[in-house]
Order: structure tokens, then C-alpha cells, then sequence
């Protein structure tokens, strides 16, 4: 059997829809014959009748809708069709969902599945990886998937959690990503993984990202360079701790995300650990991002905007060298 | 034939939303009062007002941390939003509904709890005023941002409905300028398609803050959005308790009937500045003497009086059991501990252990 | 009175909106055609038409990068929302509006290039497909969040209101899933406050992606909006061209004459995928089969074919000048270079010396 | 003559709509008798006939309104009334106004006015400080003036600049801050400003934190440690060579903001610093943020949620003893 990451999402959501009657699911095109802009949820509003439902194109009234619900008991997962479309929703995510608990007491427990990231052709508004906007605001828990396993445990844990999750899925990864079969645990929540160990230099990374990390380590390991790969699972709680360790072992610090470089991921990782780990660097930290400008329709554009592991192996070996 | 009062049972088939404006039955010298639950609400908008000019008084005295917003004039609508809701039912105020919110149920110690920061409060000094709520017993905590409650009322009533609860309906209030918002629009329209029992009572008090109508919408009618949702509209004449406890009762009794989404829209002069801080003088003389700028409790009490509904002792009694009311409310939230920075474990969300440690 | 004919002078005081279907005009051997635009609207149906086949086939066949979404069945709607526009006014079209674009002076090489992914083209590879736009001939630039055009073109017209400039509209077609977002609800109604020219085409296609009108609203008809933000509101059955012709050009008149912003509605099914990568397999026979699911294109054919209005020579000869047309933009913008990131300089904003070094 | 932050804002918009006619103000509240929630454009409605319109509540098409108005040559003011509201408008900033010149190549000369930050008894919804989302997407330049004169230079600046800019004016400043005369001209925009030298510590802050940090400083001199401070100005672009510069004298770093923490300025500032500048530092980098919950309403949490001069200083005292 060989299992995608897409599929790893559906499957996970059958069986949270299968084990637990208060998960339903809440999106543009989820239900009916269609199951979805990428047939995340393919066959599930046969399985499932009245439980995957079919929204307008109201994103705001989608997230209000399943806040109400959470807050009654149920479990919903919100679908959008695109990460980008979370923009309208936004206010409804940081200003209620995000703060619900903290002001009343009462948790919010529902997961936004939010498709992310660039694929060859979406251009500026369909390859959108938002996670640093949601990660800036309190009161949210933001998980960012980067293999088959973990897509389908977080997504069941994003589910079970008290709070609010925005859980960031890569569609480039949908079809590429492949696993033998689905793992009945993960690693906790929060907790970062060692995805590869090395000792010459830490690239810290998640999401599609990782992979091409991983290839940059792949290729810089034929000249000898040992790379360890961090993989951050989740950036908000970002697991400080496990990117410290590594350091500690390296020395060396290179992080690696795909959205906008202004205040993303890799300059918390790099503040972090700054500040908390200065005396394990060996050279200044360095980090590889998208361009800082909107993200290129054209193949060509995209490829140059986007990190590549080339793009990361340059930034590596000039890290080395310091 | 829709019936307006609440005591009558022929509730109606569907049909295209009817545009019904309740006008002030005057029946002169009449036996009783004019809806069976008009001795109740006038009790509670009587309370509202009185506390509202306290928390006012208060404000003035510098007494109280940040904005002081208060229904004055709004007090039949809004009692009418609250009084007809049961155990169950989900309301979500906004910033004018005392008079609604102390009809639910919401002990007035706790509304001035939140205004003096007692860590009593519901919302413990981290949300205040006009913000707080009590989700557990139905009441949301709004947040500013107009228009976003529709949506989670929505939510909320579809949850009741899965659990298999029945009877149940869900109410919550909107300015005008509330209106012309994208979130109330998806609201309105996500509430329609998934048919809950929901109530809207929007208010055009004729002002946003300080701006006017004209530069609010430019359709002749707000209650005509109804029919492009879907839902049956109503207008209601807001200065007239009877009429808002007819045309909101009965919306009430339809929602629960199982009708499609009711929307109500009153018709009243916000008769205080958009807060304390606000000398409203931007409303000018003329729109002071329109009809809509009557107050609702003036009038509601001439009535009272002028129909020999209740005498000048029992009015007199109803006023000083208000007052008695507030002033314990004060004195209770005042003697309370205020909270400290320093017992705080500042953690936004329910699972601690996720915490991030980011400084 | 309202007189749908564009020839007719006869047009109207301010009145509340009507909601008037103007139906097919089945006159049997009539002499000439039913609107005096309508061979010009056909010859840019018919070019649509043929662009877009040729456009799916090159996706079929692997040769364009991302999405193809085209108008098919909506040609008629479309075209009449670009035909009475004129130098000045301004065209914000969505997704399905080749044929609109096209009759409003979009040259087919500037839609090849934007395919095939040619520097030359519009967006310069930066951005894709439907999002082309040439703000500086009028012809707005999408972006995909569905509503957030209108009020841009209510912002333009209000510059050119300023600017002195007489005589101008503004169009922007919106789908019915696209009328549900809160954009589109601030954006209808701050152009009702602003009194802009503006013209909205709803076309309501049955389907917003697969999610049919009963997930998508919940209203009787969505003309019925109008009403409830002071628009003019019609319908059209937008299989019909000499209707769209008629309706359509009838609001872009009201408009130019300064009456209060105009919504058509128009009723169609869509006749392909939502984009090319969908077999629409969820559009069931029996829609297929309602008198929505008609072909614009084929009936206007027909209708010009059994009036004899003109020969099969000519019609074989628009049609042969449409194949080539495309054949000679796709040919050009296949020889060009394609973008290379080399090249680019990767600032987002014009003032490069503010261009932020973040990495 | 005496004049405040607020002020100064007002002046800058009646200078701006007197020498301009492209110019006009768009916003909740903003016209008539009225003159806004904050009173910052009062009495330039009947000074400027048709020129300072109210709008209805519709943050959304009141931005894009005026993009469509830039975009036909107009010079757009939008006022949102607090910039906690701003998040309805986000996507029309974000995804339209920040994308449209590099799609395009026309220009979208808007400046969106965010009164911004905390102050006593706000709470959670009339509190933010924004700065860090509109700085993460492409094609907006972020404006955080902090003192009245930057106010006044930068807002007018900001208005003849070709690009989108959200300037985010402090509340707190507003009366706190007065100044004796209005100048004829500022720094270059994008230049940081040394606001009090000194050799011991860096600390970059900008908006109300630059006052927190001036006052942080005054007291550690009289302990006799002599604190550089440094005004960002604007955060976005962020004068990394100026911060550099001031790092290079003084061998450390600490970052100070009123935002949350989670990829704030504060975590850009040290990524930049820690990348480009890490042989500058002798000690770990440090920043003080506001906590990472939703802004309390009481004040006894409000000046524990937000930071002190006290915080500031125990912060530097730390770095220092490094
Ligand atoms: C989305 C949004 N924008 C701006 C505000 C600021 N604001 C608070 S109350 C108000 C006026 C509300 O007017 P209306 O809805 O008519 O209610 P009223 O105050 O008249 O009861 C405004 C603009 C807000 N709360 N939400
Ligand atoms: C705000 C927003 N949410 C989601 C989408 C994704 N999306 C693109 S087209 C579409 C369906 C649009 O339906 P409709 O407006 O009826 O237009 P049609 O495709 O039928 O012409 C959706 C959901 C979007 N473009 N914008
Ligand atoms: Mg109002
Ligand atoms: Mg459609």
C-alpha cells in the first residue's frame, strides 16, 4: 500500500468524522460528489451524511459558524479552499477564535485546514504560505506538516485539542509525498523531529521546505558536509529547546521557510536562538526565504522565488565557510 | 395574516417577508397593559436606565477605566431582545443591550464588576465593559468587530440543533451601521442557508458614532435587506415598548416555530453621546424632535400613568427598588479585589502545556 | 416606464427598483437582427467561443501552466457587459468574461501571451489568466478574492467624478457564489452612498464551483438585493443575447444618464468545468436539461439562422475569421520569449530606493 | 507654541489637502462637525469641501475604494478608526493594494492611517499594534513615527510616496507628546535615527517603545551605563545598516516593541542583526515584547501586559552583565 499526503489528510479526517460524533466539516465545495477543491474529503459526505457541508463563498461567516459550534462542544474543521482566502477570515480567526479563552474561559476548539504554499502556475493568489500572520497573534496553535505521518497524526491531534489550530497543509506535497502506511502515533504536539542528524551545520526548516532541505543536505553530503535537518512540525509553540540542541551539536544555523522573509518563521528561529543559544553559534545564523514580492505566476518566476535546495546549499556552503 | 401581538397563537404560513410596522395601540383608558409582559420589561429598562446614569455619573467622576457606552432610548428594544428568551437560547448583545442582557439574566453585579475591574468580573479584568459575556449561561462575549457575533450565533444554534435540543432559538442585536459590514452579510446570508432559528434586531438609532444615515446605506428601507436574505422582515417603531414587545415577541415566537430567520429593524434616536466621552452635538435640533427621538421610557411610563395602569405609589416603589438595586451592585463590585499583573500566567489558550515561550 | 431597447430614448424617473425579465423577442421572420449591436455582440461570442476551445485544447494537451477557466454558455452576458463600453469608463471582469474582454479592446494576443506565459504579455509572467488586466486602458486587474473589485471601480469612479470627467460608467460582473462575500457587500453599498455610475452583472451560473444556489442562498431571487442597497435591479435570461443586449445595455444607459447604480441579473448554467481540470460531473441531467442550460451561442445562431438573416456563406466566413484570429494570437505569442528570473529585480514596490533588504 | 503628536497629524493632512488636490480623506467618522474618533482631522471637512468623507462601516471597500482612486491618479488618506479594525481590510491591503504595481506596473499611491497601540483601559480590540502583518506581505511600506515631528514629516511623505503605505500612529502619543514647532522637513523615510547616543547598549525600538526605552536608558545612567537608542522610524524597510552601525559601537542588542512576540520587529531586527552583524556582538541579543495574549482592559494587567521602562531595564541589566 502506498498512501499520499493528501490522502493522509482524508483519511484522517474519515476517521475523525468515524470516532467522534462532534467533528464536522465546514467548507466551499467539501461536500456532495465533489469532496473538494483537492478531494480532501473525497467520498465523505456519502460516508458521513449532514456532517460535511457545503458553505457560500464566506469565509468569515465559515470560521464565525464553526467558532459558535466549537464553543457548543462540537469539533469542526473548517476547509479553505486556498490558504489565501484565510485572509477574509482573518478577523474572525485572531480577533474571536484567538481570543475566546483567554477572555471568557470557554475553549474554541476548532482546525482550519489551510492548502498552502506554492505549486508551478498559482501565482500570486493561490500559493500563499500564511502561517507567520497567524502565528504573530495570540491564543492559536499553528502546525505546519511536512511528511505523510504527521499530516494525518497532527490533523487528528489539531482535532482533539482544547484550542484553536490552524493547520497549514502543503499542496505541493500532496501528490509528491508518499508513505507505506499511516502510523497510529506521532510525536507530540509541539515537539520538533531531527528529520536528519548531522554535525557540521543545523538547517532548521517545515513544511515543503524540509524536503528541500533535505535535498540540500543530500547534495552538500557528497562533499563530505554532514547537515542536520531540523523538522519544526508546529512553529507556534516552536520547540526552541530541540533547534538549540541541535545547534549545540553544529554550531551552525540556517533557516529555511518559503514565505516572505519580513518577519517569518526563520527570523523567529534565528531570534530565538539568538538570544538564547549566542554562545552555540559558531557563525552568524543565516536564512533562506521567498522573494519579497508577490508570488510569480510564470514556472521560471516561480522557481526563482521560491527557495530551492540549490538556494540552500549556496547559503550553506557560505555559511560553512565563515 | 400575521397576528402581532404574542398572546394571539395564528402564527402564519411563508410567504414573501412582510414589511409591518407596529404602531403604539391607543386605546384610551384601556384595563391592563398593553402586552402581558409590559409590567416585567418596563421593570427592567427602569433598571437599565438607572444603572446607565450611575455608570454614567461614575464615568464623569473619573471612576471608571476606559469607555462607558449606554442604550438610552434604546431600552424597549432592547429589553424586548432579552425578556423572551428562555434557559437554552443563545443571545448575543451588543454595546446598547442592558436593558436586554439584565432580561436574560446577567446579574447587574457583574456588569459592574466589569466596569470597575473587579477580578470578580466575568471577564476577570481582561476584557471589559461592553465585551463581556457568559458564554456557559448563553450570553456571548462580543468582540468589536461589528457584525462577527451573527456568524457564531449561527454556529452555536447548529451545534443545539446536532445535540438534538428543540426549542431553542438564538437573538442577537446590530446597529445600522453594524449593517453595511461584510461579516454581517455573510452572517445574515450563512444563517439562511443553514435555516436556523435566529432573530436579528437591528437598530437604526439614525447615527454611527457620529456619522448619519445618508452616508451609511442608500436603500429607503434597511428591514428590505430581509428579503435578499431570505429572511421575514419586520419594521418596529423603537420608541414604543408595546409595539417592540409585539413585533420582537412574536419574531421570537416565529423563530422558534421553526420560520426562517427573522429580521427586525427599530427605528430610535440613540439619545446619548456613542459613548460617555461623546457630546453628540453633531445630532441636531431638528432630528431631536422627530418622532423616533422620544424616549422610550418617558413614554412608556406616560402611558403607564395616563391609563392609570399602575398608581404613583407602586411607580415610585418600581424607581427606588431600581436605584436599590444599583447601589448594591456598585457597593458589592466596589469592595472587590482588583486583578494583579503578577497572578497572571499569561497563556492565551486552554493547553498549557502548548504555551509558546517566545518573550 | 421602462424601455429595455437601447434605441429608445425613453428613459425613466427614479422609482423603486423593478424587477423586470426581459424575455426572448420571438417575432418569426423578422428583417433585421433584434438589437443593432447584435452581429457585432455575435462575431465577439463567436471569437470567444473559439479562443477558449483552442485555449482548453493546449491545457488538455499539457501545454499551459496553470488554471483555464472559460465562459462557455456565458458568452452572451459577457459580451454585453464589454459592447457599450467606451474609452473612459471602466471594465472590472472576472473569470468568464473573455468575450466582455475582448469586445472592450482587449487584444486576443495580450490573452495568448497571458497563457502561454509570454514577457510581452500584459502581466509579464508575473501574474496568469483571468487575473490579466490593462488598468491603464480601463480594464481592471482581478485579483481572486471574489468581491474585492467592486469597490475599486467605485474608488475610480470617483477619481474621475473628481477629475471633472463627464459621461463615464463603471461595469464589474460578479457570479452568484461571488455575491456572497462581505466584499461584495461593502462594495455594492458604498457605491449606492456614493452615487457612482456603476453597473454590476450577476450571472447566477447555478453553481459557485460544484456548490449549487440551495448551499449558496437562501433568497427567492437575488435581483431582490438591489432593493436593499438602492440599486436598480433587473433580470435577464442570459442564454438570450438580443436580452442581455437589451437589459444590459439598457442599465449601462441608466447609468451614463446618472441614475442610481444598476444590478442585472442574469440566469445561466455554466457549460463547462469551473476550470478545465473539472468534469462538472455534479452538474446532474436534469439541469442540464432546464431552459438555463441552453447555449447562448447556438440559439443566437439558430436565431440568426432561421430568420435568414444572413446566409450560411457569411456565418461559415465570421467563423472562419474568428479560427484565424486565434490561430494568428497564439501563433505570436508561442514565438515570444517566456520571462526568466534572472532577469527580474524582486522589488515589489515602485520607489526602489524603499525596496527592503530582508533575505 | 505647543503642539502635540495628534496634532501634528491633523496639520500634516490639512497641509497635504491644501497643497494637493489629489488628496482626500476617506473614513469612519472623518467628516463633518465631527472630525474623527481621535479628532485627528477636525475641522478639515469644512476647510475642504467634499474632500473628507465619512464612509459607512466597511473597512474593506473603504480600502478599496481608495485603490481604485489611487490607481485614477488620486492621492487616498483612509483613516481607520482604530487599527484593530484594519484586519477587515486586510486582504484589500495585503492582496490588492500590495500586489497591484508589481502585477501591473500602475502605482497605488494610498496611505492607510492605523491609530495604533495600547492605552489604559482599551482591551483587546482597541489596542494593536499591527505593524508586524502588514510588514511580513510584499509592497507596502510600513511607517511607526515616534516623535511629533515624524509624525508630521512622515504622514506627508508617506501621502507623496508612489506605493501603498500603512502609517501606524501611536494613540498613547497623541496628547502624551508635544513638540514646540512643526519642521519643514524630516529624514530621508526608510532612515533609522540615533535618538540618544551611547556606547554600552543598543537598543532599537520605535513608536511609544522608543519612549519606554529612552526613559530605560535615562535611568541606567544614572547608574552610569550609557545606552544608544535607536528610532526605526519605519519598520518596513528596516535601516538594518543604521542599526548595524550603532551595534558595531556598542557590542550589544537589545530589540524593544509593543507588539506580540512571535515575529515581531523585534524578531526581525535581531535575525538581521545575528545575520549580518554577528561578529558585532559581544554578548546575546534580547528583545521585550508585549506578552503573548490579547491586550488586557485593567490597567494593573494592561502595564504588566505591555512593556515598562522597568522591563526594559531589567532586560538591559541582564544583557549587560553577559
Ligand atoms: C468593523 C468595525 N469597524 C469600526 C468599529 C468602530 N465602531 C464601534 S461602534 C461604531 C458605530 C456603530 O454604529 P451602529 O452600528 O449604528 O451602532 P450604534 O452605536 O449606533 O448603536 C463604530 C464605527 C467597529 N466596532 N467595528
Ligand atoms: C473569497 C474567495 N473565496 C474562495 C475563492 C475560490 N473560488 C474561486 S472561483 C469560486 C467559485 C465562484 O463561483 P461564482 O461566484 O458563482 O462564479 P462562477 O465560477 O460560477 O462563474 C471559488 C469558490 C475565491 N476566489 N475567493
Ligand atoms: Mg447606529
Ligand atoms: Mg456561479
Amino acid at each position: 500500500m502506498s498512501i499520499t499526503y493528501l490522502e493522509a489528510i482524508r483519511e484522517a479526517q474519515a476517521k475523525l468524522l468515524r470516532d467522534d460524533k462532534r467533528v464536522f466539516i465546514y467548507g466551499q465545495d467539501v461536500g456532495g460528489t465533489f469532496g473538494g477543491a483537492f478531494k480532501a474529503t473525497k467520498g465523505l459526505a456519502k460516508e458521513f451524511p449532514g456532517r460535511v457541508l457545503n458553505t457560500p463563498i464566506s469565509e468569515d461567516a465559515m470560521v464565525g459558524t464553526a467558532i459558535g459550534a466549537a464553543m457548543e462542544g462540537m469539533r469542526p474543521i473548517v476547509e479553505m479552499q486556498f490558504a489565501d482566502f484565510s485572509s477574509i477570515a482573518l478577523n474572525q480567526v485572531l480577533n474571536n477564535a484567538g481570543t475566546i479563552f483567554w477572555r471568557t474561559g470557554i475553549s474554541c476548539p476548532i482546525t482550519i485546514r489551510l492548502p498552502s504554499g506554492g505549486t508551478k502556475g498559482s501565482g500570486p493568489f493561490h500559493s500563499q504560505s500564511m502561517e507567520a500572520l497567524y502565528s504573530h497573534y495570540p491564543g492559536l496553535i499553528v502546525m505546519t506538516p511536512a511528511t505523510v505521518e504527521d499530516a494525518y497524526t497532527m490533523l487528528i491531534e489539531a482535532v482533539a485539542i482544547d484550542d484553536p489550530v490552524v493547520y497549514c497543509e502543503h499542496k505541493y506535497l500532496y501528490y509528491h509525498l508518499k508513505a507505506d502506511r499511516l502510523p497510529s502515533e506521532g510525536l507530540p504536539v509541539g515537539q520538533a523531529r531531527i528529520a536528519r542528524v548531522g554535525r557540521d551545520l543545523t538547517i532548521v526548516s517545515y513544511s515543503a521546505m524540509l524536503h528541500e532541505s533535505l535535498t540540500a543536505a543530500e547534495k552538500l553530503a557528497r562533499e563530505g558536509l554532514e547537515i542536520e535537518v531540523v523538522d519544526l512540525r508546529s512553529v507556534k509553540p516552536l520547540d526552541t529547546a530541540t533547534v538549540l540542541a541541535s545547534v549545540a551539536r553544529t554550531g551552525r544555523l540556517l533557516a529555511v521557510g518559503e514565505s516572505f522573509p519580513w518577519g517569518g518563521v526563520t527570523a523567529e528561529v534565528i531570534a530565538r536562538v539568538a538570544a538564547e543559544g549566542f554562545h552555540l553559534l559558531d557563525a552568524a545564523p543565516a536564512r533562506v526565504n521567498a522573494k519579497d514580492t508577490p508570488i510569480p505566476y510564470h514556472p521560471n518566476l516561480w522557481s526563482a522565488h521560491r527557495p530551492s535546495s540549490d538556494a540552500i546549499v549556496a547559503k550553506a556552503r557560505q555559511l560553512l565557510r565563515e | 395574516m400575521i397576528e402581532n401581538f404574542l398572546g394571539s397563537t395564528a402564527d402564519v404560513g411563508y410567504n414573501r417577508p412582510m414589511l409591518q410596522t407596529a404602531r403604539p395601540k391607543e386605546k384610551p383608558g384601556i384595563a391592563g397593559p398593553p402586552h402581558e409582559r409590559y409590567f416585567d420589561a418596563f421593570g427592567w429598562m427602569l433598571l437599565a436606565r438607572t444603572f446607565e446614569e450611575k455608570l454614567a455619573s461614575l464615568y464623569r467622576g473619573g471612576r471608571i477605566t476606559g469607555g462607558v457606552y449606554v442604550g438610552k432610548g434604546q431600552e424597549a428594544v432592547s429589553v424586548a431582545c432579552g425578556i423572551f428568551l428562555r434557559k437554552g437560547d443563545v443571545f448575543a448583545p451588543l454595546i446598547r443591550d442592558q436593558a436586554g442582557r439584565s432580561a436574560f439574566g446577567e446579574p447587574l453585579v457583574d456588569v459592574a464588576r466589569t466596569y470597575l475591574g473587579s477580578r470578580q468580573g466575568p471577564m476577570r479584568g481582561r476584557d471589559g465593559n461592553i465585551h463581556r459575556g457568559r458564554p456557559r449561561e448563553g450570553q456571548l462575549a462580543m468582540i468589536s468587530h461589528l457584525g462577527a457575533m451573527i456568524s457564531v450565533v449561527v454556529g452555536s444554534l447548529m451545534a443545539k440543533r446536532w445535540r438534538g435540543e428543540k426549542g431553542f432559538i438564538g437573538l442577537t442585536t446590530i446597529g445600522e451601521g453594524g449593517m453595511q459590514t461584510g461579516s454581517t452579510h455573510e452572517g445574515l446570508n450563512i444563517a439562511a442557508v443553514e435555516q436556523v432559528p435566529l432573530v436579528v434586531v437591528a437598530t437604526n438609532n439614525h447615527f454611527a458614532y457620529s456619522t448619519p444615515n445618508e452616508r451609511e446605506f442608500a436603500c429607503q428601507a434597511l428591514v428590505d435587506r430581509a428579503l435578499g436574505y431570505g429572511f421575514e422582515g419586520y419594521e418596529v417603531d423603537g420608541t414604543d415598548l408595546a409595539a417592540c414587545l409585539d413585533v420582537i415577541g412574536s419574531a421570537v415566537k416565529r423563530a422558534r416555530a421553526g420560520r426562517p430567520p427573522q429580521l427586525v429593524v427599530a427605528s430610535i434616536l440613540r439619545l446619548a453621546g456613542h459613548g460617555e466621552h461623546d457630546d453628540f452635538s453633531y445630532v441636531t435640533e431638528d432630528i431631536r424632535k422627530q418622532p423616533f427621538a422620544r424616549d422610550c421610557l418617558q413614554l412608556a411610563e406616560r402611558f403607564i400613568t395616563e391609563n392609570k395602569l399602575v398608581d404613583a405609589e407602586t411607580l415610585r416603589a418600581w424607581r427606588d427598588q431600581a436605584a436599590q438595586e444599583v447601589e448594591q451592585a456598585f457597593s458589592t463590585a466596589q469592595k472587590e479585589p482588583v486583578p494583579e499583573g503578577t497572578e497572571e500566567d499569561w497563556c492565551a489558550i486552554s493547553t498549557r502545556v502548548l504555551c509558546d515561550q517566545a518573550e
